[in-house]
């Protein structure tokens, strides 16, 4: 099934100018695709609008087989999990737990029922024990891991993550790709991190200055140092003493 | 310590309070809040000789303290503002009201002395009240107990943001402040020049991540109301302990309880 | 600026609740009726900015002192009077809450001091009136300072109105006013001089943020529906209504509540006294430690003096006890379970 | 020259939990060191404390010879360039040209010479098109970079870096590091990215929950994959698949 399918996506913010130009990708369910490019290539705007938070496109945009427009908007966003670049504003309650239990309470849960699937966000990213910490407590680490169990708790069946290995330490980035790694769902990933991407999925997607460069395999397109060159990338690190 | 840091610290104290009472689900915040304004309206409402009388309104804030162990140290701190403003406003009093209440040798106690005395322990005692509410249930305490009371669900979600985002730009403004006076060493505040720009960036700021936070709550299914934590608290317990306090301290706002118990012995 | 609990009477207290409330409920029905939920966490946000900014210290060239910024005026200036009146009130609400400024009686006196005035005085008389045929520079700064320091003398008028309504100080009106009236004229000019700043800062950088923007373009007819006259009409005669009330309230009971109070406690205190006075004098007999002169001089306040105190002291000292057995056992039981 | 000489330092926020135990440093003129460890580890507190943002220390700390201390702060502060871990409050004027030249006006430069200096600064991050962009309309990578500038208008003898490279694209990053390595003046960076201390830092401080746990050769201690783990550290990405 395809989970994402955007039809010549043309889109300019209030200021008209435009920042996505033509794009055309299908993404189907249970894939994970890496989207890649320098600083305001686009990466972000892409992925609101994929939940319409950003108005007034043209072309098509269908989000789990729901085309994105008004009237499908609570039931696209009850399907889709979106991870802010910044996890400070995408936490808003007081605690963790709280935080984390926003989402299913709004969706009507039980108690137990959000219990548990607070309790099961938690646990996958191993901060059970920060279950009552105030957010302004943590480090940065620590917040980024809690908003990514704000949309755990969600389940989700296609997670879009804005940068979700930014401000965490070398152990906790890699728990972050043993997660993703296990989770089934379908993913899309925007990141510099392009060792990340490398780890974590099969797909990327090169995007430069609104359009799309490239797509394919991301084995093949980390290796060509052309072309990341020519679209303000680099090798990733790993790639870079081989 | 400047006034940032200060207000920081301020806040940390009543979230580690809310932190350390979580047990306590036993009387609804509303209760609290209840009990806490009939002590306040009580308390005001003492004449302005009436010394003892209003002494005996101590036992209140010494039995809710003692009993939900909340530290009176901090509580103090928070009083010296208030004494300040009571004492600026009595100050007239002992000037103009000289009338002897109670003198021996050369030492003479006028009733403007009483009035003055009187009107800064009433500034002393609400404070404490209040702080030992926001103690007791903490601003999410709060919250519940005005949307109780039928406060619009958007006022109580505003006053929920806030609360969370006070500490947020707090320490953003203190960033900010830090990073202006590595630059400028030896200015004290921000200059008349940068005044616009200082706090404007501020502002933007916290308009861009008020936007963050909408399309966060949106996203994760906002309806226009927060829904916290369903309280556990016991209706009767609730009533029981409004019903108390709301007795006992009417009896020592018309009874010198503290008189009645000297003649006692 | 902010009034404490103990410097109003209950029947001001309540009264200024009443006009505050009043406010805050058409302020709730525009609001809704805006329809615009994306407004809400700005709201809640921009409040705990004007948090932030008023804990900056601004120097006032040449004077080593600092100023502070104009809180009512410049969330109007972005939000609106209305929701602009909202988020003041819960700046209020925590700061009397958090940091013990003001109190949860005196709010509805403050609100109206410092909210109420500066949102819609300042921003739909003045601001308003200012900007009427669109925004420059020169009007943004003009209206800032016109409308704080106007609102500012009318807050500290009314600070002055509610305390002597409360009778809780023997200060003259004269003094009081003479004192109040010239320190906030010097502490509103400061005031709008830096609400214009970050105001002018915003109107170069992103001018849609500040309100009524896109209305004043070229395009666009007046601002709002209530026209400038029905405004200052409606807003007179809430003045009116408001002093009216207030001052009625004062001079009948200046503490309602007490006089109540009396009627029914009348008796029951005068027995007590006199329970009081034996009491006393059995005492005195009975001990007789404390130095001659203090009894002799001083009749029935020493005795009634000293009978207070000696059973304060025994009933902070029995609460006090009491509480910390009971929480002895608390403790005990929570730790069996 | 010693131009940091930390002896003995201990240290506790007003919550009176000691973050930083025993530490003893010196740093010669014109080093650049790496200080690494797991996010809570005590890097950012120890660079507040050299420039006396955090007061109250037990033990001694000097910065250019001056003890850290009141009455010294103004000449210390003269001497340091500190770029926070979070450049947008770090910028609090409107343009970037402001912004970098409100350093050098505080020390009452000639207009001349601030200019000078700005525009030096700027070429150096490759930002002089951005000279009189507005701080909100730039990107968080733009943003470090001008933040980073701020500093170099300074020409601090010594600079004090937290995490420099967050926030930037593959590229810019890269072009930060040709810079560090450019400048000869002391440098502290502390810093998640291991690589960069790599190509950046000949020596590395290790701290693990307020302690130095090693202190020596950047190569030394970053292939120590024992003594990186044992901290909450990883080998650096390009070590990983030698
Ligand atoms: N609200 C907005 N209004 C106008 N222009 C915007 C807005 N948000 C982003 N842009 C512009 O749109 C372009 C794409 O921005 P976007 O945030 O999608 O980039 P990105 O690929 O996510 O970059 P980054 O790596 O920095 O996150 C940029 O040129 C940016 O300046
Ligand atoms: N203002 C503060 N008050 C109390 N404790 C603090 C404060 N700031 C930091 N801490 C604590 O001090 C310890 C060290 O914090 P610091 O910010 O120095 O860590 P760091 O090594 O810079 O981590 P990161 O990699 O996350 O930036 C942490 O445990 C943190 O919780
Ligand atoms: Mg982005
Ligand atoms: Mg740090």
């Amino acid at each position: 099934m395809k989970d994402i399918n955007i039809e010549d996506l043309t889109f300019a913010y209030s200021n008209k100018i435009e920042v996505l130009h033509h794009i055309s990708l299908v993404v189907e369910s249970g894939e994970s695709v890496g989207l890649i490019g320098a600083n305001g290539a686009g990466k972000s705007t892409l992925l609101k609008l994929l939940v319409g938070l950003a108005e007034g496109y043209q072309g098509s945009i269908a989000l789990g087989g729901l085309r994105v427009e008004k009237k499908n908007l609570a039931r696209i966003r009850a399907k889709a999990g979106y991870v802010f670049q910044d996890s400070e504003s995408q936490l808003f309650l007081s605690t963790v737990y709280e935080d984390v239990a926003f989402g299913p309470r709004n969706y009507g849960l039980a108690e137990e029922e959000v219990d548990g699937r607070v309790m099961e966000a938690l646990r996958k990213m191993h901060i059970e024990d920060l279950k009552d910490r105030q957010i302004y407590r943590m480090s940065g680490g620590q917040k980024k891991l809690a908003s990514i169990a704000t949309i755990l708790s969600l389940e989700p069946k296609v997670m879009l993550l804005d940068e979700p290995s930014i401000a965490l330490d070398p152990r906790n980035r890699r728990t972050l790709i043993h997660i993703l790694n296990e989770i089934r769902e379908t993913k899309v990933i925007a990141t510099h991190d392009l060792d990340m991407v490398w780890d974590t999925c099969e797909r990327t997607v090169l995007i430069s200055a609104g359009r799309v460069r490239k797509d394919g395999k991301t084995r093949e397109i980390l290796r060509d140092k052309e072309l990341l060159e020519a679209n303000g990338l680099e090798l990733p690190l790993s790639m870079q003493r081989l | 310590m400047n006034k940032l840091q200060k207000a920081v610290k301020d806040i940390h104290i009543v979230d580690e309070g809310e932190a350390g009472r979580k047990g306590q689900g036993m009387v609804h915040p509303l209760s609290r809040l209840v009990v806490t304004v009939w002590y306040i309206l009580l308390t005001v409402s003492f004449p302005k000789y009436d010394l003892s009388g209003l002494g005996a309104m101590v036992v209140y804030l010494l039995v809710t303290g003692i009993w939900e162990e909340i530290s009176f140290k901090e509580a103090l701190g928070r009083i010296w503002p208030v004494l300040i403003l009571a004492g600026a406003v009595g100050i007239a009093n002992p000037l103009v009201d000289k009338k002897v209440y109670w003198e021996s040798g050369s030492l003479a106690v006028t009733y403007g002395m009483v009035s003055m005395v009187t009107l800064m322990l009433k500034g002393i005692f609400c404070v404490m009240a209040s702080y030992l509410l926001i103690m007791t249930v903490g601003m999410e305490g709060i919250c519940s107990s005005l949307r109780s009371l039928h406060v619009p669900r958007e006022f109580v979600t505003i006053l929920l943001l806030m609360h969370r985002y006070l500490i947020v730009l707090l320490k953003e403004a203190e960033r900010m402040m830090q990073a202006y006076r590595l630059r400028a060493p030896g200015q004290k505040g921000i200059h008349v020049k940068a005044w616009g720009a200082f706090a404007g960036q501020l502002l933007l700021r916290s308009i861009d991540r008020a936007q963050t936070v909408y399309e966060s709550m949106l996203l994760r299914g906002y309806t226009g109301e927060i829904i916290g934590k369903r309280l556990v608290a016991g209706r009767w317990s609730s009533l029981c302990y409004a019903a108390f306090w709301a007795l006992a301290l009417a009896g020592i706002r018309i009874l010198p309880v503290f008189q009645i118990v000297g003649s006692l012995f | 600026m902010h009034m404490a609990d103990a410097l109003v009477a209950p029947a001001v207290a309540g009264t200024m609740y009443a006009c505050s409330g009043a406010a805050m409920g058409y302020s709730m029905k525009k609001v809704r009726l805006e329809n615009a939920p994306e407004k809400i966490p700005v709201m809640g946000v921009m409040g705990a900015f004007v948090f932030a900014a008023q804990m900056i210290n601004f120097t006032i060239p040449g004077t080593g002192s600092s100023g502070h910024l104009c809180g009512g005026m410049l969330l109007s200036a972005v939000l609106g009077p209305e929701a602009g009146f909202l988020s003041m009130i819960g700046v209020l609400l925590v700061q009397c809450l958090l940091f013990a400024d003001g109190g949860l009686l005196a709010l509805g006196c403050n609100v109206w001091n410092m909210a109420f005035y500066g949102c819609f005085v300042g921003a739909l008389v003045i601001w308003k009136h200012v900007m009427k045929n669109g925004m420059s520079r020169k009007k943004i700064i003009a209206a800032s300072i016109l409308g704080c320091m106007f609102t500012l003398q009318m807050g500290a008028f009314s600070v002055t109105l509610e305390t002597l309504a409360s009778g809780i100080t023997e200060l003259p009106f004269g003094v009081f006013v003479s004192v109040m009236q010239p320190i906030h004229l010097a502490i509103g000019l400061v005031e709008g001089l830096i609400t214009a700043a970050v105001l002018v800062f915003i109107y170069e950088a992103r001018p849609e943020l500040l309100w009524g923007y896109n209305a004043c373009g070229p395009e666009n007819a007046p601002v709002g529906r209530m026209s400038y006259k029905r405004t200052i009409a409606v807003l007179a005669i809430a003045a009116a209504v408001t002093g009216g009330l207030v001052s009625l309230a004062a001079s009948s009971h200046p503490d309602g509540l007490e006089w109540s109070m009396e009627q029914v406690a009348g008796t029951a205190e005068l027995e007590a006294e006199g329970g009081a006075y034996t009491a006393a004098g059995q005492i005195q007999e009975a001990t007789a430690i404390l130095p001659d002169y203090a009894w002799k001089s001083s009749e029935s306040v020493t005795g009634t003096s000293f009978s207070g105190i000696f059973g304060g002291a025994v009933v902070i000292f029995l609460s006090v006890g009491v509480c910390y057995m009971l929480r002895f056992f608390k403790g005990r039981s929570v730790k069996h379970e």
